[in-house]
């Protein structure tokens, strides 16, 4: 386990950081509505409840870094820059979205913004964000690549293996575990022989680091000693942020029977918005969230308004030319 | 007759196996207390707890490499794999273990285990959800390859899948899962490698379809519309790829002159070029016309409804695709 | 014009890229100071170093997947199987990730990947070092599938692997890696999607042989002996079979009236198949018989010599089964 | 890391455990000399160096418990129980050989003895393992699953979803690593990033032990322990033995530029076979060394002059019917 070090965030960082959770919040949360309104074609797993990591991580990053990440990625992508309205639009399945309409909510690509795609797939994204790390040590820039992934995919073999070879070959990279307890409805606890993700960075070599994924300082300041650790040739780090995910594992299914209601409350009673705006003054609370309420409604709008892709443009680029 | 649903049907297949035979134990992800993405255990994890009934972490080619060591000695395992696109991580498993163990210890081991899983294009699902591997599994030598296009054969196929000592592929297309149909209460099996004549030509049909799983269902809505204007076509499911009742489709094209296969999956080295090459190998002098595949567009699937529509045939195409053919 | 073996024809295509491009990197299990169990790399550890020429864990799926990412962030990889069949355990990255990536980017992403290793039944190399999954990859959207048979091509298409944006199925038959031929000094690059004619049928040549890989050899053998009983023979080596020029086929079958495919692997679903099903779409009208496929039995690969002789096509048998075509 | 117990060993049992040492040892010679006289079609991997490790743990097993073993299999099928005729046999091609021909070196099947087969492909087997012991657990037996692997195999995504799999629900197994060092030519320092593979049993929660792999009674107590423990319901253990292969990678292959000819006069002096008869009376090992000879020798003219299979019989049993 590494110790986090630097100076407290002004109240601008603050502010920022909690922009960003709140745009993924009411994004999710409109996102969610259209669901049951029939506007969303295919699945959407909501990251409602967890903003606090893709924030806190994705506030180190330049927009070439290059992020792979899960099916549960909005928060992802909206952290990493991709805009709500480009997001919204690709799960209506138009032309304008993030992915042209290809890929609905678990194939969200933006390399403009550094979103390198997320995956319907659980464990490739370690992978990729380790070969990123490869590219750009062997271009010899200082960009690096990380991967967002469940609790779900440390008993992958990607894990393993992607691991282990960023520790060998020192690439600069983020592991990121948002360790929400359950894949889908099995809990962590009894999939994992060991439910300690970042010890088992002991296993690759690798410094490994527990922080409390709803605190949004807390990550921000671990990423921001990884992602400095990354950029300047020390290689790896294995970041478990421990969080929760508030709604049910994707829109549209039962959410009861393998969770206690207690359990989902306590959680949301360190909502990581809560705990930042606590630190906050209401005001500048308040004016942040009419401006992103703004920002989700228009998204909205442009969404819904978006043209379906041509059928015509269905086969294209399969091939590079 | 009662009416069940697909998976009510496969289901039904699986919980009296699993009465009969404590052996008999399934592996997948939600697949215990929660019962299955798409209820393929409901009820099960009452009756026979976590031993029988086990969820497993997100390591496909662990739990079917553990389910292979298991098979190999005395259980039969039955993974779930709710889509069958998870199975890809284990294709060494597949492909070098389970399919050659039986071969390679000379029949000395038996591999009774049964992969089942949602295939096919539709709801959106997109590109991670939405494959359909059978010409692969039919091409690698080992594997029985089913694919059910009723509840009716559903039930029936899962019986033969859960009493052989082979390795079954039992794809499950995701717009048959809630279809129903009739099923009979008592415990019959269908065998592997006979094809279902779903419609019969006339005397004067002159062209024969070959449609596998969703496919099945909207051939025979082209095959409505044709029979406004007095086309007669001989409609057949093969049921299995692996193996392959070619003897079947043969003898309708003796008698139609003209053969179509309608796959949603790739065409180039599927099924249904398979089919064609067998058919001009022997039945040259039966074609009054070339063979001719309709198939889903050559391209990983996409998301949005109008896309997706797309790159798989439809009514209308398979309709104009067997007017073609009868102008041939 | 000087001659190199089919390994050497391939380094050097590979050396010459390397020293213009910095960002090609090649990663395998002992392609680094060892050179590459077959020679793949030899000598260019020396020059390039660890971070270019890249030894790494047994983990198959885990350096596709890192490839994977660096090639969608600007680096150019070649994995190095040495046994293509080791590739299955990354099938997942390689169908869902790899293929799909420049599809569901629409275009945004490349994927310039060349994945290279030795394929085929020889040498009593047993089943888990035999494999041939080329029909697989032609199957999948998304992949070129080369499969060079001489030196001379193995260079040509090599170059051509090497400077394109998509991922590359670049297979070696185990029985040519060490075979010699002619390679020219100079760089040319052999696009994808052009068969060669092999050996040219005279005026009166009634049959066409597409054969694959280490089957051209064989089948050239067999086309030596028909030529004593003045039996002439249009032999076509496809090349890539992805994409997979079926206009040279067609133009000799045209001329010939009939087509026999000899591919070593196995019959179902495979690409022997995909060139007789579009066949009798295209070229009915041309067939004066019916077509016909040489292929490996369906069958795990045994070790024993005459096990394994028996599983695979030689010179006798492709002789027999081109007399038989032609008393068709 | 947990401690062995248990009485020494009566001389009667040592001897039995250098009679199989030695008739690894003298079949894996006689191989190599049959490779290089051509009789061997194929590859051959020999498991010179090595003899302590799979005869102290097979010494703790029944014929009904299950081995899964790696391309480096001669030794494994020996211990459990193979006869040299059929091994030799089998490498020579033959009908008579342990897989009827259809394997060679790396696709030992013998289940009559419990050998359930070994594999070209690098990893299988610990999930095989993991998977026998699931079977015999849900069959209320008390047989026991056995992987043996490489160094190499370690590092791959199977390692890490078996072991983890067998610790959470507590199966029956033994995972017996072979930690040779090296991985073909690649030392397995430069591709882990934890080169200690017993310590990576954390990961799992189960428990790990790192043995002397040369020594055969430390061996013997180490698998003894585990056995118990998965016999009694106590669960899976990771065995780490640090040995050494003396030979080449295969047979034919050259030896040289990875290591040091230091390094391999080291381990040679820690011959697992010299280490133990040092322990024993001269006589007794004289009197095995004769018997082994005879049976070695039997086993060569035997494998040699047995009929190749038939061609017929290339295609039966690809299905059990
Ligand atoms: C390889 C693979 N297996 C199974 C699935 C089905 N699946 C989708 S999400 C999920 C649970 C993922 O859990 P976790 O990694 O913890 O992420 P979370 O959903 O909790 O964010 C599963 C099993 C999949 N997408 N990919
Ligand atoms: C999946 C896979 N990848 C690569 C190989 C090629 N290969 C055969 S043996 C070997 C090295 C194995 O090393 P280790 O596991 O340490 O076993 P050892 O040979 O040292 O006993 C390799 C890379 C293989 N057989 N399987
Ligand atoms: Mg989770
Ligand atoms: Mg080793």
């Amino acid at each position: 386990m590494t110790q986090t070090t630097g100076k407290p965030l002004t109240k601008e960082r603050l502010l920022a950081l909690y922009r960003t959770m709140l745009v993924i919040r009411r994004t999710e949360e409109q996102l969610a509505r259209a669901h049951q309104a029939g506007l969303i074609h295919g699945a959407c797993h909501t990251y409602v409840g967890e903003e606090a990591v893709a924030t806190g991580v994705c506030a180190n990053l330049r927009a070439d870094d290059a992020v792979f990440s899960t099916h549960r990625g909005h928060g992802h992508a909206l952290a990493k820059g991709v805009n709500p309205a480009a997001l919204m639009a690709e799960l209506f399945g138009r032309a304008t979205g993030v992915s042209r309409g290809r890929g609905g909510s678990m194939h969200l690509f933006a390399p403009e913004v550094g979103l390198m795609g997320t995956s319907g797939i659980v464990g490739p994204c370690i992978l990729q964000a380790a070969g990123a790390g490869y590219s750009f040590k062997l271009l010899n820039t200082d960009r690096v690549g990380v991967a967002f992934f469940g609790d779900g995919a440390a008993n992958n073999g990607a894990f393993h293996e992607g691991l282990n070879m960023a520790s060998i070959w020192k690439l600069p990279a983020l592991f990121v575990c948002e360790n929400n307890l359950y894949a889908t409805e099995v809990p962590f606890s009894q999939s994992a022989g060991n439910p300690n993700v970042a010890e088992r960075s002991a296993a690759y070599g690798m410094p490994g680091v527990l922080v409390d994924g709803n605190n949004v300082v807390k990550v921000y300041e671990a990423a921001r000693e990884a992602v400095q650790r990354a950029r300047s040739g020390g290689g790896p780090t294995l970041i478990e942020c421990r969080t929760y995910r508030t709604r049910a594992h994707s829109e549209g299914m039962r959410d009861a029977g393998y969770r206690s209601a207690d359990e989902v409350e306590a959680w949301k009673a360190r909502d990581p918005l809560k705990l930042l705006a606590a630190q906050l003054p209401a005001d500048d609370i308040a004016a942040v969230e009419s401006e992103v309420k703004a920002q989700v409604d228009a998204a909205y709008d442009f969404a819904r308004n978006s043209p379906y892709p041509d059928p015509a443009t269905a086969t294209t680029h399969v091939f590079s030319e | 007759m009662r009416e069940l649903t697909y998976t009510a049907a496969a289901r039904e297949a699986l919980a009296a196996a699993m009465a009969k035979d404590p052996s008999i134990f399934v592996v997948g992800e939600g697949i215990g207390a929660r019962g299955g993405n798409f209820n393929t255990t409901a009820g099960l994890y009452d009756l026979y707890g976590p031993m029988r009934l086990r969820d497993t972490p997100i390591a496909e080619r662990g739990f079917i490499g553990l389910c292979a060591g298991a098979a190999m000695t005395g259980a039969r395992p039955v993974v779930d794999f709710m889509f069958l696109d998870f199975i890809l991580d284990a294709m060494g498993e597949l492909i070098n273990q389970v399919a050659k163990m039986q071969y390679m210890s000379d029949g000395r081991l038996k591999m009774p285990i049964v992969l089942r899983g949602s295939v096919g294009v539709g709801g959106s699902a997109a590109t991670h959800h939405s494959g359909n591997y059978y010409s692969i599994f039919a091409h690698i030598p080992g594997f029985r390859v089913v694919l059910p296009s009723t509840p009716y054969d559903a039930k029936g196929l899962f019986n033969t899948a859960l009493r052989g000592d082979d390795p079954v592929m039992f794809l499950e297309h995701k717009l048959l899962l809630n279809t129903k149909g009739p099923v009979p209460e008592d415990d019959y099996a269908i065998p592997f490698g006979q094809a279902s004549v779903v419609r019969e030509g006339g005397r004067d049909c002159r062209v024969t379809v070959v449609a596998l799983a969703a496919m099945l269902r909207k051939t025979l809505d082209a095959c409505d519309q044709l029979a406004k204007d007095g086309i007669s076509v001989e409609v057949i499911d093969p049921r299995t790829v692996a193996p392959l009742d070619m003897d079947t489709i043969l003898q309708s094209l003796h008698k139609t002159g003209r053969l179509l296969i309608v796959d949603e999956t790739f065409a180039p080295c599927g099924i249904g070029a398979e089919i064609a090459a067998q058919a001009v190998d022997r039945a040259l002098d039966d074609l009054d016309a070339p063979v001719k595949r309709l198939n889903g567009a050559h391209t990983p699937t996409p998301y949005s409804p109008p896309l997706e529509a797309a790159v798989i045939p439809n009514a209308a195409t398979i309709e104009q695709a067997i007017r073609d053919l009868l102008a041939e």
